[in-house]
């Protein structure tokens, strides 16, 4: 079990969601095909495929998490692009170390969520990935604001369960940005492609983190 | 199910038909940099330059437009899918020591967000781009918010307007008092009869029942009007949707404007006509005049059924600049 | 099953499609006698007519290549059938007092005999017309008889070159001389990968499955080839046609020649630029050089998912002349 | 019953056929779509309609049928039109009274025939409407020929007996003229469209003469 936040963790994690994402990739596009334009499980792959090729890089913990922005807006675009290039610029700025304490952990996450919001103003209820990312940060800080000796993997657990919880209530939701805004009430019914991806993906850094 | 497309291995699809656009027509236009499309011979550095992003899987649009009198640049992203803004940031270099940037972006969430990071990018090293953004979609109602609107298959007549007006000389501010004023008054509305299929994930996108079509679907197979509905005669959506089109870009009796059907894909041409037809009766019944028109693909959906109906007001100005010489592959005027 | 197709009364389809493009570019065509398209402004009466005929449901063919530069009319029957032999002579007579009269005619049985027919009415009451037929789909093979090949989408660059041939006033003798030396070497070979369905019977013609194409089917889903086969990558059909047709016209290595895809109905351009990318290679991997080239639909086949894969050898005043200014609503050259 | 075939007993006859290609419309179409573009049977009803309404102007035998030639060539085009033209256009020829008796009738079709094989041809056996033509034509004279004194309802119906017949068996032809040609072997197998819309043609024929 990993007791800190480093670039192998890192990579890891990046490993076990871009392999989730490509089992996932004709369930993602179908959901997207649903109100959107049935590209999210390509663009998801491609952004994985991208960040994990950053990951590969020799650097350390906070330009790998930059490199990984880069790499994933130059690879890929749409909607995808800009929110998770953002996340990864955000946590880069976040990682003060080589090796991340739980606390230092949970600044980084809380500092990628930030620059997200930067650039966009979806917020919970809206159906987006805001759906899984904002109660997944949530989570975890709230895990360490309770218990001040929560390990690594507890965090990550806590996020991974809060961003499949959040993903699931997106089929209730009606659309208030991206494609399947025009839909209105129509959006109802189906979860959002985006939610559901980073779903998979908090569930990926969970279990690499708890595997160590 | 087979896809029933010519494709080789799918995640190659954007640039092998970016090569094969370039090996068709030499003369007028190049790839570099693997997405981004230029002329074959640039256009002076003393006018400004025209430059837009999007997607891949709409041809001819919006690459097919790059040639004297319309975009210097299209900067293309894989399969509906905006490209990353590192690419924008590319293009919009090659062209730092012309009169100016105009980037044209529709108003879609990739589209929109990848070009604000690429101006952002941009400006920091010091390169300066203004913006057109075309949100003419009236699927939502024609009293939406712009936010609220799609960019369809308009931002090409207005790319054509102010391409021309940039080959002329004028300076950025000129062209932008010129696209807005155009922009302001110009509309489209779509409607399916068979949605598309991705030609990467291989499926359907959205969902039409064997009788139904959907007036306001957008660009791909999202929704967007009130949802399928009982197919109806040619006329009948023909009639329907021009008027909403008049009301929302506010055609009053005497006025001018460019009435174009816009197939998305497997509509022929013929059905085209017959819808035509119809529109410029009523366009024409209203005492406007139809001063320009085009039944053609412009901007498709892959092998959608269905069409784009756009509506330009223009005043003397802007149908001198719609009329004038082209040369890009997919919009040749003499 | 409901059509998916924007249509009215299905049997005034072909007046309704043609009213619609009339209207659309009024600048340079025009419609009179309900089923012959001319153009707006006739060319001077000392320079030789060039006339087509054929059945409508083909859009832009033939109709959309009327105007400067190419076609003085074009006389259309309904939907896949050719018109009857009295329209065309009504079409023959307003030309009747034009330098000559050049007739070209794709071997279809009803084309042919409607054509025949009016020759013969034509000349009983005095006009002279020449025939240039075109024949060139090597489907049953490419040393097949004429009379055994259909005349394809190739009839369309002929008239190109040929057009603007009369455009410079050249006289019957050697437009029919140049037509035939361009004729001689072209050859056009279709696939498809989705039938049609006809506009008025309501029926699809044909029929595949849903992983089959077929490599040599005709315009309007009749078969031809060696029957439907399990479909397969664009690069292998656009390799099997394009090896077969450089045989046919026997291009050899230094040869310029003209590489068309020209898109059925549903098929994509970017299918066509994928296809077009490697027929290219092969071409010019042989030595060949592609001096024109194009991916447009320009003869269409309804919503039929396929196209028509062309090649014509040039010599050095075909291909000027191809490359000649043009101005049909469908063929722009600057 | 009719013992003379005059205009009347034409224009009956034309319009039972008219009613008769437009019961098997789809039939005729969906039998053209197999080896040919599925119109014939909008081809052949818009050819029956030119026809009747030609023979309703006033206008003797001869003429009647030459304007029936003129009126289908003028409303429709592809391959039925000219063959079906040449062949009113050889009737009127062949009608040299107003009142025809049965061998003159026989002549009159011969002359029909005859014009028809000046624009085709097709012989029995390559699969067009000649399969149908030829030996409907060739029943009515060899009836005649073994029987002087054989009726026009007699020669009708057996022209409408060998049109059938011969229609029946296209099914086995491969296809030799047409847009069918190109399919070589894989022709065989449904009727040819055209002999099958002769055949219902000669029927009407039959039935018009018979109810006089
Ligand atoms: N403004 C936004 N804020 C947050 N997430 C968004 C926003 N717009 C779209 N998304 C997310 O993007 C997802 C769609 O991504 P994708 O299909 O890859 O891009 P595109 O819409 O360009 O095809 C949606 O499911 C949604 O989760
Ligand atoms: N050369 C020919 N001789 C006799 N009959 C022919 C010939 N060519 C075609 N036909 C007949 O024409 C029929 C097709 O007619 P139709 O569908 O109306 O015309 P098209 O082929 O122009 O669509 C065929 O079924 C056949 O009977
Ligand atoms: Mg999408
Ligand atoms: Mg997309
Ligand atoms: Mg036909
Ligand atoms: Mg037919």
């Amino acid at each position: 079990m990993t007791t800190e936040f480093t670039k192998d963790v890192l990579l890891k994690a990046l490993r076990l969601a871009l392999a989730s994402v490509e089992e996932h990739f004709d369930e993602l596009n179908a959901l997207d095909a649903a109100t959107g334009d049935g590209d999210h499980g390509t663009a998801i792959v491609a952004t994985m495929k991208a960040a994990v090729e950053a990951a590969e890089q020799p650097a350390g913990l906070s330009d790998t998490l930059s490199n990984i922005a880069m790499g994933i807006m130059s690879a890929t675009g749409g909607s995808t692009s800009s929110l998770n290039g953002s996340f990864y610029m955000g946590l880069s700025s976040g990682a003060v170390a080589e090796a991340l304490t739980p606390s230092q952990t949970v600044a980084m996450l809380q500092s990628g969520l930030d620059m997200m919001k930067t650039t966009t103003n979806a917020v919970v209820g809206d159906k987006t990935m805001m759906d899984a990312m904002i109660p997944a940060i949530e989570a975890a800080s709230s895990t360490l604001a309770s218990n001040s000796g929560a390990t690594l993997s507890e965090l990550f657990a806590a996020s991974a369960v809060a961003a499949r919880e959040g993903a699931a209530k997106t089929a209730d939701y009606v659309a208030k940005f991206g494609r399947a805004r025009n839909l209105g009430e129509r959006s109802k019914g189906s979860c959002d492609a985006g939610a559901t991806s980073l779903a998979l993906i908090f569930q990926a850094f969970a279990d690499a983190v708890a595997e160590g | 199910m087979v896809m029933k497309k010519f494709l080789n291995d799918p995640q190659r699809v954007t640039n092998e038909l970016l090569e094969g656009y370039a090996l068709c027509y030499p003369q007028k236009i190049k790839l570099v940099s693997e997405k981004i499309v230029v002329r074959a011979t640039p256009k002076s550095k003393d006018k400004v330059a025209i430059i837009t992003l999007g997607g891949a899987g709409h041809e001819p649009a919006l690459s097919g437009f790059v040639g004297e009198g319309m975009l210097d640049a299209s900067v293309v992203g894989d399969i509906f899918a905006a490209p990353g803004a590192p690419k924008v940031v590319e293009a919009l270099r090659m062209f730092r020591d012309y009169k100016g940037i105009i980037l044209v972006v529709l108003n879609h969430e990739g589209d929109q967000r990848n070009a604000n990071m690429a101006l952002l990018m941009a400006n920091k090293e010091g390169i300066q781009v203004s913006k057109i953004v075309t949100a003419e979609d009236i699927a939502p109602g024609i009293d939406a918010p712009a936010a609220d609107r799609r960019g369809l298959g308009g931002c090409i007549p207005l790319i054509k307007i102010i391409g021309a007006a940039a080959e002329q000389g004028m300076d950025v501010d000129q062209i932008l008092e010129l696209g807005e004023r155009f922009n302001k008054r110009m509309a489209t509305l779509a409607v399916t009869l068979k949605v598309a299929t991705h030609p990467q994930a291989g499926q359907e996108i959205g969902a039409l029942g064997d009788d139904q079509m959907e007036i306001g679907m957008g660009q791909h197979g999202e929704g967007g009007g009130n949802g399928p509905e009982p197919m109806q005669s040619a006329d009948w959506v023909a009639e329907t949707m021009v008027k909403k089109l008049i009301r929302a870009v506010d055609a009053k009796k005497g006025e001018k404007i460019a009435l174009i059907i816009n197939g998305s894909g497997a509509t022929t041409l013929m059905e085209m006509f017959v819808v035509f037809r119809k529109a410029y009766e009523i366009v024409t019944g209203e005492g406007i005049e139809v001063a320009a028109s085009q039944c053609a693909e412009i901007l498709t959906v892959q092998e959608a059924a269905g069409f784009q109906m756009f509506i330009g007001v223009f005043d003397d100005e802007t149908l001198a600049l719609y009329n004038a010489p082209s040369d890009a592959p997919y919009w040749t005027v003499r």
